[in-house]
């Protein structure tokens, strides 16, 4: 059995206690999507802020566990000032960092995992130990696919 | 501290009869989520293994002795169920489906096909399980009939205030004998008979009342009961349903398949008659005698006893929850222990019960943490998700004293 | 008289592992209604005395370890049975039921919920088992679908003369990949082109074929397939439903409870992703896996081994059969052995089935006898009833032997 | 495991070879009712001739296994010229007969068993042995089932 510290790294605690650009912007002109996680019932909402084609401001409200609230914040961080190309990689990248189980736990969403280096991750790295804790995945992966919905919503 | 339990079970010697509490190299295991499946003991896992293992054959239909025997077995963990509960006529009156969730369904949908039309009214209460709730919405949806709801208060119990207003019209009241998160125990034979003199059927929900507590529908005074076996011992893959033998005759069937049938021609067919007009296809046959084993189990230690256990226990974790903790813990439902069930949901400082229940884990804690399939409920209580313990007959101090050790590791991590 | 069986399989190694066949004092057992349920080998009783001895708990809900390890065993269960069929997304396309007679209950209830209207036309054959009959019975009568059947010739394969006029506009087509009765292999890799061709979708009732042939969804060419573990070595209470993933987003839920939802509110509710959309309530968690440890030994097996072992064991029983009994016995379907499934229908001299099972059973050789959930069918053989002999990898020549040595017992007794 | 003998008794084989009242009679007159085994599909139709309140003549016609159609045999001997009431009786006789097992297999009808000589079941003793192959009740009790709906429909 993984132990705590695998789910529980010092970032993840310190962006669960002191969440990054959380809070709302009106909408519109920001877009917006609500995510949530049915296992749980938490809820978030994502506000995006575009600018051409990169996200130029990004905010994030709602209630989650620490994985959830962690997670969405170091999401902010990593996709503030980026376009959408780079977003996608970065989305692809967690994904692929979350999907290790994928097949044998059942995930719905079967990602092609991709290669890439360990930098790219920056401090979403702290996320690795979630995929020790099957169940945990959806709550990391509930502000990404939330903020794929935002971007989605934007182009329709 | 050690306050001793009120209690005719003798804990130690039931651990003894489970397989997960005697592993040869196990950690302790503090298993506080009976509510949502309980464990099994030996018995009820060799009463499968010897009926796979000696006469398994497909049932109703061989004619040669193994079948015969397996038909026989089935069909007498039917008599069993519904002794269990005192059915008048436990031959004809149990259904077996694959889990309380089906056993729903199948009223809901029977009773749409015949007796219910657009616009009649059905009554739930706001406290709800989804396996008592989706199905209605599904029949909504689909023919038009319309949902009331009984209220709840603060303290975790129904609002009755009003019942006659709710209650007027309706056609069915379906209601949970127990919530599986506040552990209310609902006024069921009042609710019956106030719904009786409206003209209403009664539905009780019994997932989480009848492994814990003496069950008798006469007592109770409702037209049926839906359970499910893995909740009391049995294994998964088996739901119960009792109705009143008058209404399951004049039910349609759910499910069309074998063995449900009396005829079939290319054009129509007859249903066969009660109880097997509900049961299509090869039912759940190892499953039924794996409960019927359980059930032999639990009334060898006697239904009332397990009951004085679980209060003692509950009395016991109050208090030393309460002692501990003071007002850092928020626990749903009435405070009367005498209204409850053995659960105790509950929010503990603003740590997510996630993390709550990933903690607790770490040293041995099962502790459920989510909506508990009641989302209605939670956003009621104005919170998307608790935390949950849930005791049964092989719990003891220990695993509360062990909820209380962990969630004090928990309170140190976050802090 | 002793031609030895062209096999692969090891059949006194395989018996070795089925504890019914090896009971202390046990009679022979000449176990000939696999058709009706197959027998299971220790390994699968194994894997689900594991699971309930060290880590059952109740699926997808628990965020601690017994619960995750539950959940990870049921899911790995899924993705076992998805690729044992070759099903292109095992994850996602991939339901567990009950039975078989559940999944086409749920398919026929989900189309009539959203794809199908008034009129609309539903293909079957007339050699349907009741599962795959009596759903669009139900469909007909309360939504006003209409039937239309492929029917039969004296050989017991499906008449295709007219095959275009029957699909022409019709919305579905459900056919069984082989009869239960007759054991007639259908065409139906170009039936499902035929009828998708009209546009009409294809449902693949595989209940007596995957437990005994090689299966691939793709090549079948259908879009639905409906599956039941206990014929295949598996648990009771556990079936299978295999359907293209864009389909099952489309299709709305059956069931409606705990596990099947997103979201629920009082007045309605959003349904879960697939597969789970489908699957209401505590689910059939250890049987899935035990039906994962029966895929296990069926693949080690080796599924094109065991279909040449029991082509092989036809063929000699068809041999044996008709040396011994001549005019005095008739094989109802196909006489080319390649175009079947290894079940034997027969009648012999003027003895009824019931009579001639109950003889049999007398020298420890167990066939079905009755009119095998396939009334329409029997209908059209002029019978009431049939005797019905069906193989699977634990039979060897010594089984067919012991029938044919009853039977002539029987034939005395009634003479 | 019971014996054959206990099924197959001589009678009962006589019975079946050589079934007594085998035919049908106009209806109407004659009430008549169909009756099925849902287990094995077997048909029989039973024709009643009544003279008052009592029956005079009765025919059975239609398919079955050697103890459905020898007890169907033993039953119109039984039956011919005695009073509704005595036939009533004698049905009650004979279900309590076979309600040896009626609970532990979970047999549909319960019916209280009640005292009897075995003087007054005759011939129809012969059908006790099939208590002990509870699936064959069904057969044994079709005749019967089928005489009371044909009195039934005759009232009705
Ligand atoms: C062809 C066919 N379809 C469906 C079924 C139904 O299977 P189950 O009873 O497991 O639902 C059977 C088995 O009886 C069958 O032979
Ligand atoms: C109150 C209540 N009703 C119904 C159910 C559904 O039971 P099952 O999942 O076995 O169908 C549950 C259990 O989750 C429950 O707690």
């Amino acid at each position: 059995m993984p132990g705590l510290e695998d789910l529980y790294r010092e970032i993840i605690l310190d962006h669960y206690k002191n969440p990054r650009n959380e809070g709302e912007f009106p909408s519109p002109p920001a877009i917006k999507a609500e995510g949530h996680n049915p296992l749980c019932g938490d809820e978030l909402t994502v506000y995006v802020v575009m600018d051409g084609d990169a996200i130029k401001d990004i905010r994030i409200s709602g209630q989650g566990c620490s994985i959830s609230r962690s997670s969405a914040s170091l999401m902010t961080v990593a996709v503030k000032g980026k376009t959408l190309d780079e977003v996608d990689r970065l989305m692809k990248i967690f994904k692929s960092m979350m999907s290790i189980s994928t097949n044998s736990s059942g995930e719905t969403e079967v990602i092609e995992p991709i290669e890439y280096s360990e930098k790219e991750l920056g401090e979403m790295i702290a996320l690795q130990g979630v995929v020790k804790f099957p169940v945990r995945i959806k709550c990391a992966t509930l502000s990404w696919n939330t903020l794929m919905q935002a971007l989605e919503n934007r182009s329709s | 501290m050690s306050k001793t339990l009120t209690t005719q079970l003798n804990v130690d010697q039931i651990r003894k009869d489970f397989p997960i509490f005697n592993q040869p190299e196990g950690k302790p295991l503090y298993f506080l989520d009976s509510g949502a499946s309980s464990q099994k003991p030996q018995c009820v896992l060799d009463a499968m293994d010897n009926y796979y293992s000696t006469t398994h054959a497909n049932v109703h239909r061989g004619v040669y002795h193994i079948a015969e025997q397996a038909t026989e077995l089935y069909e007498s963990s039917r008599i069993k169920v519904g002794r269990f509960i005192s059915a008048p006529h436990p031959a004809r009156e149990i259904l077996f489906s694959k889990n309380a969730t089906e056993s729903l369904n199948l009223l809901s949908t029977s009773l749409t096909r015949k007796l219910l039309k657009t616009g009649d009214i059905v009554v739930l209460s706001e406290m709800e399980h989804h396996a008592n709730m989706v199905p209605w919405l599904i029949a909504k949806e689909q023919f038009g009939i319309e949902l009331r709801y009984i209220p709840i208060d603060d303290n975790g119990y129904l609002i009755l205030d009003n019942i006659d207003q709710i209650l007027k019209g309706a056609k069915v009241l379906s209601i949970t004998l127990t919530s599986n998160v506040l552990g209310t125990l609902n006024p069921i034979s009042e609710l019956a008979e106030m719904a009786h003199n409206e003209g209403a059927l009664v539905i009780g929900d019994g997932a989480q009342y009848v492994p814990h507590i003496k069950t008798d529908v006469n007592t109770l005074g409702i037209d049926f009961l839906a359970m499910t076996g893995h909740k009391m011992l049995g294994p998964t893959g088996i739901g119960m349903l009792w109705g009143k033998s008058h209404l399951l005759e004049l039910l349609p069937p759910f499910m069309g398949g074998g063995d449900m049938i009396s005829d079939v021609r290319l054009d129509g067919f007859t249903p066969n008659e009660i109880p097997w007009k509900f049961e299509a296809g090869t039912p759940p046959i190892a499953e039924a005698i794996g409960l019927g084993a359980a059930i032999d189990y639990l009334e060898n230690l006697g239904m009332e006893n397990i009951r004085v256990h679980e209060v003692s226990l509950m009395e016991y974790a109050f208090d030393q929850l309460k002692s501990r903790f003071g007002e850092d813990i928020k626990i749903h439902g009435p405070t009367n222990i005498a209204d409850r069930s053995g659960v105790i949901s509950f929010e503990f400082k603003n740590i997510h019960p996630h993390d709550v229940s990933q903690i607790l884990d770490q040293s041995g804690v099962c502790v459920r943490a989510g909506h508990h399939c009641a989302k209605p409920l939670m956003r009621h209580l104005g919170v998307n998700a608790t935390a949950r313990a849930s005791f049964y007959i092989y719990n003891q101090q220990d695993d509360v004293d062990a909820l209380v050790d962990a969630l004090a590791k928990a309170e140190a991590f976050f802090a």
